[in-house]
């Protein structure tokens, strides 16, 4: 059993005992078994990644089975460990293991907890099958058991409809996104013979010349998982159902919702590079996508008054950063935010978390305020969270976050307006953390009575995990410290020569990709870093005043003069409800009208018609047969003479 | 001993079920009856084990063949030999059949002894049917597939199921006379060509057609027959209807292993046959098979009643292997697609006949099969939520499971041959996903309306005993496919890549065709 | 000339009596008109020289199977005047149907048929031939005297189990 | 066109004679039978009704009953079939005056230089005819009793019906043998083939007299077969209900037959007209006229015919009644197998 | 002279009297002395067509004929008389009862 069978099987070992086996009663028990095996496989994967970056320079392939042979497309269980999935592997495994930990003491208030630890667990094996996939179907397998999981999660409390739907919502849009998945995979198989990433990348990377056909399938290919990853990561047109998944329990929503799932479609596309270098166009398509998807999010996040929602469109718009990150081919920015994201993005889940487990479930920002004095230590986690999320100089979200900006800006023909989009919603980030933070911890409290009274600290199992985030958060920054900073302060960007192996160009796109070597001054990158600052610095004060006495104050003001617009952000620009009307209503008449009419009446008619019919014409053939023999002796007569007439003419 | 079991293999394999329904007609007490049957499928099965041990893959022609002469004078033969093709479905019927022998132990009617006894027969019907490889031997065995179906729906069903019943039987048997007629002519066309009279397939598939009309009103026929038995899109009313008034016992079965009839009929006899009419019908078919899946999953959405709505969903999984079978690539069948069909053939018998228990068993408790009146049973019923969910899995195709492997390479295999036919297709699966959740949700998910549903038992024992292995096999055919497809790899690959002049070569047995016999005499 | 005067003499009474058989309501009457009928009827055969047939026909007929008849008239004395049941309007269509069919296709087949007279035929026929016929009826014919004889016993047996009583007919 | 109308004369001549025969005889058979029955039982018959002072031992009693018959009142049933009624009695007599017509009565006797046949008609198919009419006599008696619409007659009708219906068959089987032998239908042939005494019927095939001589008493209801009006059980069957000319009509129509049928028997068995011993041929040569021959040969015929009558009242004053079913079984069961085996026989004779 | 469609008229009334009065007539009595009277019509047609072609084979089917009408006639009454003692009538309307 070589360490990556360790790191697969500890978690799927896990959901099996808890959720098969044992279903025991006692919470404890469960939470152990699951949290055991998380740890589990953080260790097995800290091993294998150190066992694989050392001795194997960086790449090593498990081929451990056959799953499908069938003519001359053959598809091994196999296995890829390189930098990148190994650093993936680190961070679901270890967050996933500290929102285990945290996981227990929320759900204390159930009943029988194992249902949902063998969900967690084996989520966390099917984000590990995602993230180490060796070729595009043990991916797909990952991606949509991903999918699966948080299905399941999300629907977990399914006895209120309102969950049930959510999860089905979130199931069927990751569906849309898996179809598009699917193309690009016929399309390889179709174009290249062959669905394993090694071997495309060999071909890609050494092949000068590309026919214009495979320039169109690899284009195309492309676009398709771009669609796959929007579906994924819940960009701009399939990012609805992230929003409504927020009402599973909030580690789920801190693991897959923040840290884990949706980072999925960034790493597929880092996978990915090399197809993505060759598709020049649609890089830039990715990247304005991404811009477009982080400023709409962030502009629906100023207005939304549950603190999970404000979160969830927060994720939706750092992740807009990532994608428009690799956008413009800066993969190794998109996968440092993705780190950075995962820490601080868990810990404000947590600690909203824990704000919403001490306030009985209630999640409506309006009912808090003034928590600062009751949860002295949650307050004080989450503010550095806020801090490394806005991207104040120092805390890791500035590194990252200024780094994609800095690829952003050298883009050749749109670099500037992503740069300038990226600025402004930097700003709107921090406004919407900072009255976040206003509106719970600040200002005096205004909840009722009842909650009031049984406001106390989250216990140390919740409060312990949030502590080592807000440590990773602040200090995980100086990981990849950008070049100009770095070499006045003495720390090598360690980050980008990390994922060197991973992104190569191929030959082929050499020349449209030159901007990305070529060298720029520091001034130019101290001018754009001073001014985006700025605008963060300028937000979060904004933020924090017009919010320091509760929701009144100039915010009232504010949101009279604008209230047409606010009313509009509200309603999530009514992206739901266009939905709704364009595709589902109309598919519910058409499938009534199909069964009603079409089947019922259209066919079964015309069968049971034809029976009818030979029913009628055989009782006209009978006539009145009365049985009087006179009858009889007339018609027989009358046929003789019919007869008759007939064989004397 | 061995030896002669292992060279009487398949004639014990078919009439073995029958045999074992004599004996039971013997016994009048029912749990006697009840066990009886049981042993006799399992045995049944043991045999279909053997054949499944010894069946030797490498070998593209038939094994364990069987030729007697039966009707000499019209060269009817007793002719029976097993393939990659016919293997699976052999298998997938010895396995449902101890299954729904076992599913009948807690009845306690007095009436299911005549049951067991139908569905002992049905056992022979199917597996001669399966088995058969002279043209009037399956004619003959096709035909005694549907009495006991007939019965079975009639005693056994729900309420208007005189109604089903028969437009059920008059629906197959009326394709089926158009293939008997077609069936002649072709036995005719033999004699013109060859000048003897022959209806083993092996000499059938050698007839080669003058003008291409005459091929394509005979496959017409053929198609028309095994159409209405898939049910392809225009043919399926009776479905529903035959489902949602046949007992449980016996949807599982004609879910499981009659709708497979359909398309065996089209790979066994209606492609090699008729191989240029094929490829001029095939996009016709292909575009009614796309249709059914779109329309049966639409449809299926807003069904109230759950067992129509499998029903529907049946009709739109068979469109998939419809496709997969007629997807046709420059003048040869697509591989993978083939391979994914038959696959998907046999993961829609076990996923759709456990989501038939698992409705069986809710309507066992609550004898009402409607939505409206389930809500929020996940709650005190958690192992049949989690035997529900995997079943759904496995017929949505969530990779992992049965589903996903037969339903990408169908998808793969025909997006190579026709790309629009397999993008409409992906549609299906999105559509599949979206209504087999909404029939999730509506059974498991949701607050407990009705009170009835508060105090519902969770799966009994027996219960138990025949559902698992139904989801255990939908998870095993995802997670290692490899150990059916190797049994079908090569006569697949033989049936796609040769299908004009279809040779199916019998090793071991010097099967003299009628035809030589005609050089030898001179 | 003599014969045809007798001819249409005889010919006119017939088609009267036959009229009259058909519609009047007694039974006993129509009985009695039947046998002037045959006795008619007779005499046409006489004329066609065709004696024997017509004395076979006055003793079998008129003195074996009317008497019959009139045998049964009396003992059931079935109510007389029997009304006529049915709707008068069907009835009355069905009869011209069949009526203008009859007249309509006896015409179709005169035309058809040539056209013979007395003249042209050999009129030996008109002596007694009752010797020919004797000897025709036992050479050529044999077999159908048989069957015919075989066909009366027949009649015998059957008109006797069928018209006894109910009683004796347990016994049997 | 002479030839016709003498003919036509003749005919009418030879009607008138017959007729007259015909009429004149029942009155005169009333009384020998009268007389004759008297005498059998020892007693006196009619002998009182006299002309003036001459008895002509009771010779007038049947001129005086035929007057008396004449005139009494008719009685009508009241829900009789009145039309039937009135013709029952007609319809008896007519067939038993139309037998006479074709018996041969004598050999041909020349007028004007005109063979004329003492005969009316002279049919090629004989006696058929005769039997044929006879049978017709039957619609009479029908008609009678169920004209007269009351039980006993009704009864009374259908046992006579009955019983002369069933003694037609043996009498017609009886006479087959006769025609076998003489080869011919016809009456006149066959006395002239009788012209050698022993070639008499009754010596050639004696069975079929026999059977003869018992359905002549069957058919005209005598003697021990006259069921139908026998007083003792159905007073007097179907006649009872008819009045004076009526009942006159039935008597005159019932011994018109006794005597049609006396005569064909003497015709078909005693040889008509032939003197015994005498053929007719040598007949004519002793007396030297054919006229004077054939007038001999018409009284011989009649004086058979007359031993024949005396038969009749001889048997019925000397044999009781038989009871009806072994009347039916006589005829059914007796005569006929025995005629038809006659009939075996004779052929079988002649044959060889 | 008499030509011979004169006496084929004379059977043709006849016939259709007998067939009318089969057809119409409300009594079983009435329909067998019909069917009697169509036989005669048949039997006139016969000698008429012997004596005309001078062949005899006529008047010997005549004589089928007859023995034929004999048979009939004794049937048909012994089974009005078996009907009229079953049913208390020989009136063909009331014969509908087809059961057993």
């Amino acid at each position: 059993m070589n360490w990556l069978e360790m790191t697969l099987c500890f978690p799927l070992l896990g959901a099996i005992l808890n959720g098969l086996i044992l279903r025991s009663e006692s919470k404890t028990l469960a939470q152990i078994v699951s949290v055991t095996a998380c740890f589990l496989a953080f260790f097995s994967a800290l091993f294998l990644s150190y066992d694989v970056l050392t001795h194997h320079e960086g790449l090593k392939v498990y081929h451990l089975a056959s799953w499908i042979e069938a003519g001359s497309l053959s598809v091994p269980f196999s296995f890829l460990i390189d930098p990148l999935s190994s650093l993936m592997l680190l961070i679901i495994t270890g967050i996933g293991s500290l929102i285990h930990i945290y996981a227990g003491g929320y759900m204390s208030h159930e009943k029988t907890t194992y249902r949902f630890f063998a969900y967690l667990n084996l989520f966390v094996f099917m984000m590990l099958l995602l993230v180490t996939g060796e070729n595009f179907l043990i991916m797909f397998i990952g991606w949509e058991g991903v999918g699966l999981c948080s299905y399941l999660l999300i629907s977990y409390w399914f006895e209120e409809d309102k969950n049930a739907k959510a999860g089905m919502k979130a199931f069927l849009v990751n569906r849309i996104g898996d179809i598009g998945f699917l193309f690009a995979v016929f399309l390889t198989f179709k174009q290249f013979g062959t669905l394993s990433f090694l071997d495309l990348k060999n071909i890609l990377l050494n092949s000068h010349t590309l026919t214009q056909e495979m320039q169109n399938s690899i284009a195309l290919i492309c676009l398709l998982m771009l669609v796959a990853a929007c579906g994924k990561s819940a960009q701009l047109p399939l990012y609805v159902w992230l929003p409504d998944a927020m009402a599973g329990p909030t580690p789920v929503s801190a693991l897959i919702h923040a840290a884990t799932m949706v980072t999925a479609g960034v790493y597929m596309m880092t996978r990915l590079s090399f197809f993505y270098f060759l598709a020049p166009q649609i890089m830039t398509v990715v990247a304005v996508l991404g811009c477009l998807t982080a400023f709409f999010a962030a502009t629906i996040a100023l207005v939304q008054n549950d603190i999970k929602k404000v979160l969830a469109y927060s994720t939706v718009s750092q992740l807009g950063y990532m994608v428009m990150g690799c956008g413009v081919g800066g993969f190794g920015a998109g996968v440092f935010h993705l780190l950075t994201h995962a820490c601080f993005k868990a810990l404000l889940f947590l600690g909203a978390g824990s704000v919403i487990f001490a306030m009985h479930h209630k999640q409506d920002m309006m009912e808090m305020g003034g928590l600062k004095k009751y949860l002295p230590k949650t307050h004080a986690v989450f503010l550095l969270g806020v801090l490394a999320i806005i991207g104040v100089p120092g805390f890791s979200g500035f590194f990252s976050k200024d780094e994609i900006l800095w690829k952003a800006f050298n883009y050749p023909v749109i670099g500037p307006y992503l740069w300038a989009f990226g600025t402004l919603t930097a700003g709107c980030t921090a406004f919407y953390m900072l009255r976040l933070y206003t509106l719970t911890f600040c200002g005096e409290n205004r909840s009722d009575h009842h909650t009031k009274k049984h406001i106390e600290e989250t216990p140390v199992i919740m409060w312990g995990p949030l502590a080592v985030l807000a440590f990773l958060s602040v200090f995980i920054g100086f990981v990849g410290v950008p070049a100009v900073i770095g070499d006045l302060v003495g720390i090598p960007n360690f980050f980008e020569h990390y994922l060197e192996p991973v992104i190569k160009m191929p030959h082929a796109a050499e020349e449209n990709w030159h901007f990305l070597r070529d060298h720029h001054s520091h001034a130019l990158e101290w001018t754009l870093m001073g001014t985006s600052t700025s605008f963060v610095l300028l937000g979060a004060l904004l933020g924090f005043n017009f919010y320091k006495r509760g929701p009144k104050g100039i915010s009232l003001i504010l949101k009279k003069k604008f209230s047409r617009t606010h009313k509009f952000l509200t309603n999530k620009y009514y992206v739901d409800e266009f939905y709704e009307n364009i595709f589902v209503t109309p598919l519910q008449e058409m499938s009534q009208f199909l069964w009603k009419i079409f089947d019922l009446i259209f066919i079964n008619g015309f069968i049971n018609g034809v029976g009818r019919g030979l029913m009628i014409s055989s009782a006209l053939s009978s006539w009145k047969n009365s049985g009087g023999l006179q009858t009889y002796a007339v018609f027989f007569v009358l046929g003789c003479l019919v007869f008759l007439g007939f064989f004397l003419k | 001993m061995f030896q002669l079991i292992h060279q009487y293999i398949l004639s014990l394999l078919i009439f073995s079920p029958l045999v074992f329904c004599g004996l039971s007609l013997a016994l009048k007490d029912l749990k006697a009856i009840r066990v009886l049957a049981v042993l006799g499928s399992f045995v049944t099965f043991l045999f279909s084990c053997h054949l499944w041990y010894y069946f030797d893959e490498s070998l593209t022609g038939i094994q364990f063949v069987q030729h007697y002469q039966w009707i000499s004078s019209f060269g009817i033969s007793y002719f029976v030999g097993v393939d990659g093709i016919n293997l699976l479905l052999v298998m997938l019927t010895t396995f449902l059949t101890p299954l729904v022998l076992i599913s009948l132990f807690e009845k306690k009617e007095e009436s299911t002894k005549n049951l067991i006894r139908l569905l002992l027969s049905l056992e022979c019907g199917m597996l001669g049917a399966l088995l058969a490889l002279d043209l009037v031997f399956f004619y003959v065995f096709w035909e005694a597939m549907l009495i006991p179906m007939y019965f079975m729906i009639g005693l056994w069903g729900g309420k208007n199921r005189i109604y089903a019943t028969t437009k059920f039987i008059i629906y197959t048997v009326f394709g089926s006379l158009f293939m008997l007629v077609a069936a002649l002519l072709l036995y005719l066309q033999h004699y013109e060509q060859f000048g003897v009279y022959s209806s083993s397939l092996l000499d059938l598939y050698r007839v080669n057609f003058q003008n291409i009309n005459t091929e394509l009103l005979l496959f017409s026929a053929f198609a028309l027959a095994f159409a209405i038995k898939v049910p392809i899109w225009p043919f399926h009313t009776w479905l529903p209807h035959a489902h949602t008034e046949a007992p449980t016992v016996g949807s599982v079965i004609l879910a499981g292993v009659l709708l497979k009839m359909g398309t065996y009929g089209f790979v066994r006899f209606a492609i090699p046959l008729f191989p240029n009419a094929v490829e001029l019908a095939a996009p016709f078919i292909l575009g009614l098979g796309v249709f059914g899946i779109i329309y049966g999953a639409l449809v299926a959405w807003v069904q109230p009643d759950a067992k129509k709505m499998i029903a529907y969903s049946s009709v739109s999984h068979l469109g998939y292997v419809v496709i997969g079978c007629l997807s046709f690539q420059n003048s040869s069948l697509n591989e993978e697609a083939l391979l994914g069909a038959q696959y998907l053939m046999i993961n829609h018998g076990i996923s759709t006949g456990a989501l038939f228990f698992l409705i069986g068993v809710i309507y066992e408790r609550r004898h009402t099969r409607l939505f409206s009146e389930f809500g929020g049973l996940a709650k005190n019923m958690p192992w049949f939520a989690v035997m529900l969910i995997v079943a759904t899995l496995g017929s949505v195709g969530l990779p992992g499971t049965g589903g996903f492997v037969g339903e990408f390479l169908v998808l793969l295999g025909s997006f190579q041959a026709k790309p629009i036919i397999a993008i409409v297709a992906a549609l299906g699966v999105l559509l599949g996903a979206l209504y087999m959740l909404t029939f999730c949700k509506s059974i498991l998910f949701g607050p407990i309306t009705k009170e009835e549903n508060r105090s519902l038992k969770d799966l009994s024992f027996v219960e138990f005993l025949y559902i698992t292995p139904l989801s255990l096999l939908v998870v095993f055919m995802g997670v290692c496919p490899e150990f059916f497809l190797k049994k079908m790899r090569t006569s697949v690959h033989h049936l796609s890549k040769t299908y004009h002049h279809y040779e199916l070569l019998v090793p071991d047995q010097p099967f003299v065709s009628a035809v030589n016999k005609i050089e030898k005499r001179g | 000339m003599g014969e045809a005067i007798s001819f249409y003499f005889l010919a006119s009474i017939l088609t009267v009596l036959s009229i009259a058989v058909v519609t009047v309501q007694k039974p006993v009457v129509a009985v009695a008109l039947l046998v002037f009928n045959l006795f008619f009827l007779a005499g046409v055969y006489a004329l066609l020289g065709a004696h024997f047939i017509a004395v076979i026909q006055v003793i079998i007929y008129a003195g074996a199977i009317l008497v019959l008849f009139m045998f049964v008239i009396m003992i059931l004395n079935p109510d007389m005047d029997l009304k006529e049941t049915g709707d008068k309007g069907k009835k009355f269509i069905l009869f011209s149907a069949v009526s203008v069919g009859f007249l309509f296709f006896s015409f179709k087949m005169f035309e058809q048929m040539a056209p013979l007279t007395k003249e042209d035929i050999v009129s030996e026929i008109l002596e007694d031939n009752t010797y020919e016929i004797g000897l025709q009826l036992f050479e050529d014919y044999i077999w159908p005297f048989e069957l015919a004889s075989l066909l009366i016993l027949l009649g015998i047996v059957s008109a006797i189990l069928i018209s006894r009583k109910p009683s004796q007919n347990k016994s049997v | 066109m002479d030839l016709f109308y003498f003919e036509l004369m003749a005919a009418v001549v030879k009607m008138c004679v017959i007729l007259a025969m015909a009429l004149q005889l029942p009155p005169i058979m009333v009384w020998i039978e009268r007389r004759a029955g008297a005498f059998m039982q020892r007693r006196k018959g009619p002998n009182r009704v006299g002309l003036f002072k001459w008895r002509l031992w009771g010779l007038l009693q049947s001129l005086v009953d035929t007057i008396k018959l004449i005139f009494k009142e008719e009685s009508v049933p009241e829900d009789a079939d009145k039309v039937f009624f009135h013709l029952a009695p007609v319809l008896s007599l007519i067939p038993a005056l139309l037998a006479l017509s074709a018996l041969s009565f004598g050999n041909y006797i020349i007028l004007f230089d005109h063979e004329i046949p003492l005969q009316l008609i002279n049919l090629n198919v004989g006696f058929l005819f005769i039997l044929g009419i006879s049978g017709m006599g039957i619609y009479g008696i029908v008609l009678a009793g169920w004209a007269s619409s009351n039980k006993f007659s009704l009864l009374g009708s259908l046992r006579a019906s009955a019983q002369m219906v069933s003694y037609e068959i043996p009498m017609g089987l009886s006479l087959i043998p006769i025609v076998l032998i003489y080869n011919s239908l016809e009456l006149g042939s066959i006395v002239e083939a009788q012209a050698n005494t022993w070639q008499w019927g009754i010596f050639l095939a004696p069975i079929s007299f026999f059977i003869f001589l018992i359905t002549m008493f069957a058919e005209t209801n005598r003697a021990p077969f006259d069921l139908a009006e026998s007083e003792s059980e159905l007073i007097a069957g179907f006649h009872t209900e008819f009045g004076s000319s009526k009942f006159a009509l039935f008597y005159l129509a019932e011994y018109v037959n006794m005597f049609t049928l006396a005569t064909l028997c003497s015709i078909l068995f005693f040889g008509g007209w032939q003197v015994p011993f005498i053929p007719h041929l040598k007949l004519i040569e002793l007396l030297g006229s054919h006229n004077l021959a054939s007038f001999i040969g018409f009284v011989t015929l009649l004086l058979k015919s007359a031993f024949f009558m005396w038969l009749y009242v001889w048997v019925r004053w000397t044999l009781p009644r038989f009871r009806y079913d072994q009347l039916m079984k006589l005829g059914w069961k007796f005569l006929i197998p025995l005629s038809l085996g006659n009939v075996f026989v004779t052929s079988l004779i002649l044959m060889m | 002279m008499v030509p011979i469609e004169h006496y084929f008229i004379l059977a043709l009334i006849m016939f259709t009297c007998g067939t009318l009065g089969v057809l119409f007539r409300r009594n079983l009595l009435f329909m067998l002395m019909s069917i009697e009277l169509m036989l005669n019509a048949v039997n006139l047609v016969f000698v008429t067509a012997s004596s005309f072609l001078g062949d005899l084979d006529g008047q010997i089917m005549v004589f089928f004929v007859i023995t034929l009408a004999a048979c009939e006639a004794g049937i048909g009454l012994a089974m009005v008389i078996a009907i009229y003692r079953r049913y208390g009538t020989i009136n063909p309307d009331f014969l509908k009862v087809l059961r057993g």
